[in-house]
């Protein structure tokens, strides 16, 4: 592809970070998928180049997935996920939460605070911040004191309880209430409907992709599977959804060739816990460099995002509202829930249906949730014999010289294990 | 051996059987006479039956002499008598004739499903009138258990050629073994001698408390009553199923002219009886009035309650509802 | 005669093993790393062969390993140090009646091992970033009390008075906090002491995550220190294997990688 | 070849198929009579007794209760056998079908199924249970099975007045509104000839009126109260066709939940047991058709699935729904 010249913009660090990292994605691996150059020029413009993408309607902003976009479609605005993954932002972030914190959380307030944000978010008529974490109920005050308008959308600490759900079911009609009221439009069934048809395709198109990653030999790399379903973050859906299905049909024509992306005996790596957020894209590189492959993932930055969909009885706007509600809080693996067994179950079932060898599991050092879920983890897929590696890290790349010897030696043992079996 | 029982008894009842004979005729009841020998019954639905050996029914039926089935006599009939059965499968069977304390009965037993018909014909010469009487009684074996898939081959009445005078009952609208006659409805009878039907002949339907009605049967041996009302309890004693005895009579007077027994007539009397079952009509006891009005009472609360109890989510509790 | 050689580059020292055919040790050598890793591990190398007088060709298989080991270019073949460290304890192990769990001090981290019967890696912890418990952590307090850090293990011994609590982890504050410990007058051994056993019990806390089997392996630099060793042993509560050259440890295991790859080439 | 089939079978429109089938069950069992059917009386599902010419055959309820109001000796001597002989063919008709008896032959409930969609027409949102009163009211039916078999015994114990001889079709909508279908309006009456009776049949219209308007707002309301499905229940265990759940394969969202019209929470949350159907479960096979996750969610007829769960099938489905205009 062509790349334009450097732009004055384009000194800054957070674009050399984004810069850096699309280089490491695309020259150091041979082969990328045709299908995925819409998508690295996609990050090119919009991380480097600062471009601003043309929107529909007024813009929403949400800090997590627990933000029904469908809704937000349906008033005929645009979602726009501020999660962000650069350590400039990670650092200037770092003046509203204690050094301590969960990078992700700060790089989100670095970026919102910072004069010209990349990418460029625009004007943002509201920002929802659903309760999920400690770290993101307070940000939502620090939010509003940058002059954003900030809706709490109060997502219960439990999820198997009736009473939790239909809380979350009131919370999520309220939320659609104050949609109406910021947009000025009535939410109407036919919208809404026409709304989550939209998604429902978008999300069938990424289980497709989810379930392509399923063949062995590999079809392609898992840090293009998180380029892709990043740039779900802020790309227009119907464009997204195309060229994903584009890349799709590409994948298949791989898998009638028998094409191999990565070596035969390559560690097949199921990716757990912290997103990994562009230009975060630190563990699944260093993973797939050492000759590992990540072939799954359980984050909320690409499979717990887009994998559920929700399923209505009757087509009328209550039972469409209160079925997205269920959609988005019933499958949720998220730590942040008191129990969590879902997500032992979730992990050792892709484990499985996707024959990986060994599990990565990601926690952003603050993340407590995370981290406090790691024993548990370890010891469900441990029970079912299949090793984790847990890492502890942040944004800042000092610490990939030490990284990389553990996930070779992660990678080595699963091959030694391997051998074994054989 | 029995006839001379019945002989031998003859001279002690010859005189109330002058009277009797007068304008009394015989016909068989399934009433029993008294509580000792109801014991040993219960109702089917072909009205009340004893059980005999393998839970087989058996029928019970006494002569009685008199026109209001509740007053009528329970009497040992005089004269030459014959009876006959015939079984659903409409050929003929015995049955046990016998005198039981001043009682003569008539017992049988039912294994199949069906309607039997019971005869007693008597035949008394009495100045120079021969009068043959034939007592005649339908009665009805069913029991659920065997189903209902029979029924409406079964349904049709039976009778036999060879009886001088005999009433048919001829059957209801889309009658079942589980229909009951009942007050208001209209039975036919059908008057046949020897078989055929007769015109002329006279017909009396006595209900249970005596009251009597009485029509000549047309060219097709029809005739038509209008069951009346005639049970009039107190609320708390009425009882829907309550059954009731009608007696239907036919009497055709034929001037021939023969002898029988050595005694010469110069007429002939023939009298055919036949009694029946009724009960309260449903309509009695049953009100569409009431029933409609008690379902709409349900419905409409429901359903209000229903609605103000959303309305009440909606407004104090501000529970967000899209109307669409 | 053939040999094998395995180079560990780590961030303080540079070692480097050699083994015949036989797959015993031919001969170590030990340099600091310095600033130049890549020109100090190819004179390392050199240096050996020429003590023992052995041509450069007679090398058949040489794997690096370390935090330089990519940028060696010289060698066929690189892994990562906590295979090798696994494969050399396993190896070396063998004289003391085999080992599963392996504690290594390095100049720069600590890792606990934890490796199955034939010497693979089941499981195995590192220290986060900080440098805290690690062999620089000694360096630093060598500096402070103006000894060499060979003569720490005969102070350990030598302290009278009861071992002194050092309660910051971190490197930096530590300096400051034995600082403090030298003007209130407590005398060096019993600071030296604190220092062990401040060291001991985060690598033993490492050790107990990753499970601790049998017996323990010791290695790395640090494994020298006498002290240091007391100090885990009592933390322990059992008794350490330390090999003869602790720090080549893992450069042996590269060695013995590098002869059954060259076997398994050969054959195939 | 056959594996296209199956998934041909698997993606099918389970919405249409049923209502067909639906309807031709409620032909058969309110109209079956006049084309000569008779499936004899002792069906596992509300093909009711009192409409006459129409019927298709016998809702067992009423036989059984009509035995059990025998005298108590003839009970233990060969009414009792002919009991046993009735309960055998109503379980053996049950095992064939299980509760599906419920989802898709009975005509009360097909016809509550047919209220729902005139309300669903109407626009008006359909009402839920609170958890709490789901737990309470989900024991309502065992206590009615017990009367059902309790009272007639009594009244063959000569305790009760024999007027009761049938308690639960004196209550039963059913007993009103199916032989309304064939014309027969006999049944709407308040019977005065006696307390009891009078007692019992002033109950039925109610119930009947509550029936319409709970049907109206409470899918399968009155199912959730039926002694029959207690009945199904109790002898659910050896039936062919079976419900069968892989919790592993479950990520707990809820879908089956949403779109189950008998509110069953298990059917969702519970992932150890496969034996997933539930005593007020009426195999309508929704949840299935609403489970994304392969093979999660399947009915098998003697251990071969004859309908499951594909994602391929769930989008079909659902965007079937989301795609087309609001209706």
């Amino acid at each position: 592809m062509t790349r334009p010249e450097p732009s004055a913009f384009n000194q800054s660090r957070q674009a050399r970070e984004a810069e850096s990292v699309l280089d490491q994605i695309t020259d150091r691996f041979d082969d990328n998928p045709q299908g995925m150059a819409y998508f690295y020029d996609l990050f090119r413009r919009i991380y480097c180049h600062g471009e601003a993408l043309p929107r529909k309607g007024i813009q929403i902003g949400t800090t997590c997935i627990q933000a029904p976009e469908e809704l937000i479609y349906a008033v005929g605005a645009t979602p726009i996920r501020l999660c962000n993954g650069s350590y400039h932002y990670d650092q200037t972030g770092g003046d509203f939460m204690p050094a301590k914190s969960c990078s992700l959380v700060k790089a989100t307030l670095g970026m919102l605070n910072s004069e010209n944000p990349v990418p460029r978010v625009g004007e943002l008529d509201l920002v929802v911040n659903p309760t999920t974490c400690d770290q993101k109920k307070k940000a939502s005050a620090m939010i509003e004191g940058m002059g954003y308008q900030v809706h709490d959308l109060e997502l219960p600490s439990a999820k198997e309880s009736e009473e939790s759900r239909l809380y979350w079911q009131r919370t999520v009609r309220r939320f659609a209430v104050q949609l109406s009221k910021v947009t000025g439009k009535k939410m109407t069934r036919k919208a809404l409907k026409a709304a989550m048809a939209r998604t429902a395709r978008a999300q069938s198109a990424f289980r497709t992709m989810h379930n392509l990653r399923k063949s062995s030999p590999t079809l392609f790399l898992g840090k293009d599977a998180f380029l892709v379903t990043n740039a779900f973050f802020f790309d227009d859906l119907e464009r997204w959804t195309e060229a994903v299905e584009t890349l799709n049909s590409e994948l298949l024509q791989r898998q009638e060739e028998g094409f191999q992306a990565a070596q035969r005996k390559a560690p097949r790596i199921l990716f757990t816990g912290s997103p990994p957020i562009f230009p975060n894209l630190k563990l699944p590189l260093l993973i797939e460099e050492s000759g590992g492959v990540v072939v799954a993932d359980e984050t909320c930055s690409a499979n717990r995002m887009l994998y559920d969909m929700s399923a209505v009885d009757e087509w009328r706007l209550n039972d469409m509202v209160d079925a997205l509600a269920d959609r988005y809080l019933k499958p949720c693996t998220c730590p942040i829930f008191t129990r969590n067994e879902d997500r032992q179950r979730r992990l050792l079932d892709l484990a499985e249906s996707f024959s990986a060898d060994g599990v990565v599991y990601q926690a952003f050092s603050g993340c407590q949730v995370y981290e406090m879920e790691q024993r548990s983890i370890g010891d469900a897929l441990s029970a079912k014999n299949i090793p984790m590696l847990y890492v502890e890290t942040d944004y800042s790349p000092d610490d990939i010289g030490q990284l990389s010897t553990r996930i070779e030696a992660f990678l080595e043992s699963i091959k030694a294990r391997k051998r074994k079996r054989s | 051996m029995k006839k001379n029982i019945w002989q031998g008894t003859l001279l002690l009842l010859a005189l109330c059987s002058q009277s009797v004979l007068a304008n009394a005729p015989l016909w068989l009841s399934d009433t029993a006479p008294n509580d000792e020998s109801a014991g040993h019954q219960h109702m089917s639905h072909g009205g009340p039956v004893e059980r005999g050996k393998r839970g087989v029914f058996q029928k019970r039926l006494w002569v009685r002499s008199g026109k209001a089935p509740a007053e009528a006599a329970y009497v040992i009939p005089e004269g030459e008598l014959s009876a006959q059965l015939i079984i659903p499968d409409k050929s003929q069977a015995k049955l046990k004739q016998s005198v039981k304390d001043q009682q003569a009965q008539l017992v049988f037993s039912m294994p199949d499903e069906g309607f039997y018909n019971a005869y007693l014909t008597q035949r008394i010469v009495d100045n120079n009138q021969l009068e043959i009487t034939t007592a005649k009684a339908e009665v009805l074996k069913h029991s659920c258990r065997e189903g209902h898939d029979h029924v409406k081959d079964l349904m049709p009445p039976n009778h036999l050629s060879d009886i001088p005078l005999e009433i048919v009952r001829e059957r209801l609208p889309n009658e079942n073994f589980h229909s009951r006659v009942a007050y208001g409805d209209v039975i036919s009878f059908l008057v046949l001698a020897k078989g055929e039907p007769v015109s002329g002949a006279e017909v009396t339907l006595y209900t249970r408390s005596g009251w009597q009605n009485s029509s000549i049967s047309d060219e097709q041996g029809h005739a038509t009553f209008t069951i009346i009302r005639d049970y009039f309890p107190s609320w708390e004693f009425f009882e829907s199923r309550h059954r009731q005895e009608f007696l239907a009579v036919a009497k055709l007077q034929r001037d021939e002219t023969g002898s029988y027994q050595g005694e010469s007539y110069s007429g002939v009397s023939y009298v055919a009886t036949l009694p029946g079952a009724y009960f309260p009509s449903s309509r009695d006891y049953q009100s569409y009035g009431y029933g409609l009005s008690f379902g709409l009472f349900g419905l409409t609360f429901s359903g209000l309650s229903v609605y103000l109890y959303r309305r009440r989510r909606i407004r104090p509790y501000k529970e967000v509802r899209f109307d669409d | 005669m053939n040999y094998f050689a395995g180079i560990d580059i780590g961030s303080t020292a540079i070692k480097v093993a050699l083994v015949d055919e036989s797959g015993g040790i031919a001969g170590v050598h030990v340099t600091a790393s310095g600033s130049l890793f890549h020109k100090n591990a190819k004179e390392a190398l050199a240096h050996l062969l020429k003590k023992l007088n052995i041509h450069q060709d007679d090398v058949h298989y040489l794997i690096a390993t370390g935090y330089g080991r990519k940028l060696f270019k010289e060698a066929d073949d690189s892994i990562s140090e906590i295979t090798a460290n696994a494969l050399g304890a396993h190896e070396a192990g063998k004289a003391f009646g085999g080992v599963r769990t392996i504690i290594n001090i390095g100049g720069q981290d600590s890792k606990a091992i934890q490796i199955d019967a034939d010497g693979n890696v089941a499981n195995f912890a590192m220290n986060d970033k900080c440098a805290a418990g690690t062999g620089r952590f000694l360096d630093v307090a060598a500096r402070n009390l103006e000894i060499d850090l060979e003569e720490l293990g005969d102070y350990h011994f030598d302290s009278t008075s009861v071992p002194m609590t050092i309660n910051s982890t971190c490197t930096v504050f530590a300096e400051s906090e034995i600082i403090g410990l030298l003007a209130n007058g407590h005398e060096k051994g019993s600071i030296i002491a604190g220092i062990h056993y401040s060291i001991a019990k985060r690598t033993v806390r490492l050790a107990k995550r990753v499970g601790i089997e049998d017996r323990v392996y010791f290695d790395g630099g640090p494994a020298l220190n006498k002290g240091l060793v007391a100090a885990i042993e009592d933390e322990l509560q059992r008794e350490l294997v330390v090999p003869e050259y602790p720090q080549t440890t893992t450069a042996f295991g590269a060695a013995t990688l590098a002869r059954s790859e060259y076997f398994a080439e050969q054959e195939a | 070849m056959l594996a296209n089939i199956r998934q041909r079978l698997y993606n099918a429109d389970l919405k249409r198929f049923r209502f067909w089938l639906q309807f031709g069950f409620f032909v058969l069992f309110v109209y079956g009579g006049y084309i000569a059917i008779n499936l004899g009386n002792s069906l596992p599902t509300f093909s009711c007794g009192y409409n006459g010419e129409g019927r298709g055959g016998v809702c067992y309820l009423l036989p059984l209760q009509h035995q059990l109001s025998g005298s108590w000796e003839r009970l233990f001597s060969w009414a009792g056998i002919a009991i046993l002989q009735g309960f055998l063919y109503f379980t053996l008709w049950f095992i064939v079908l299980n509760k599906a008896w419920c989802g898709y032959a009975c005509p009360l409930g097909t016809l509550q199924d047919w209220i729902s969609s005139l309300r669903r027409a109407m626009g008006i949102h359909f009402a839920r249970y609170s958890e709490q009163a789901f737990r309470s009211l989900t024991w309502v039916k065992y206590g009615l099975l017990a009367l059902t078999i309790l009272i007639p015994l009594a009244i063959g114990g000569g305790l009760l007045p024999h007027s009761m001889g049938t308690p639960f079709c004196d209550i039963c909508p059913g007993r009103m509104i199916i032989p309304l279908f064939t014309g027969d309006y006999s049944q709407f009456t308040i019977d005065f000839s006696s307390k009891s009776s009078m007692v019992m049949t002033g109950l039925g219209m109610l119930i009947t009126g509550l029936f319409f308007a709970g049907a109206f707002f409470k899918k399968r309301f009155f199912c959730f109260f039926c002694p029959m499905a207690a009945l199904h229940y109790l002898v659910s265990k050896p039936a062919l066709l079976k419900l069968v759940k892989d919790g592993s394969k479950c990520t707990r969202c809820g879908d089956c939940y949403r779109v189950c019209d008998m509110e069953i929470k298990e059917i969702a949350d519970e992932v150890d047991d496969p034996r997933i159907m539930k005593d007020d479960c009426i195999m309508c096979l929704k949840c299935v058709a609403a489970c994304p996750e392969e093979d999660a969610l399947k009915a098998t007829f003697v251990g071969i699935p004859i309908f499951k769960a594909t994602e391929e099938g769930f989008i079909k489905r659902m965007n079937k729904g989301a795609g087309s205009d609001p209706s």
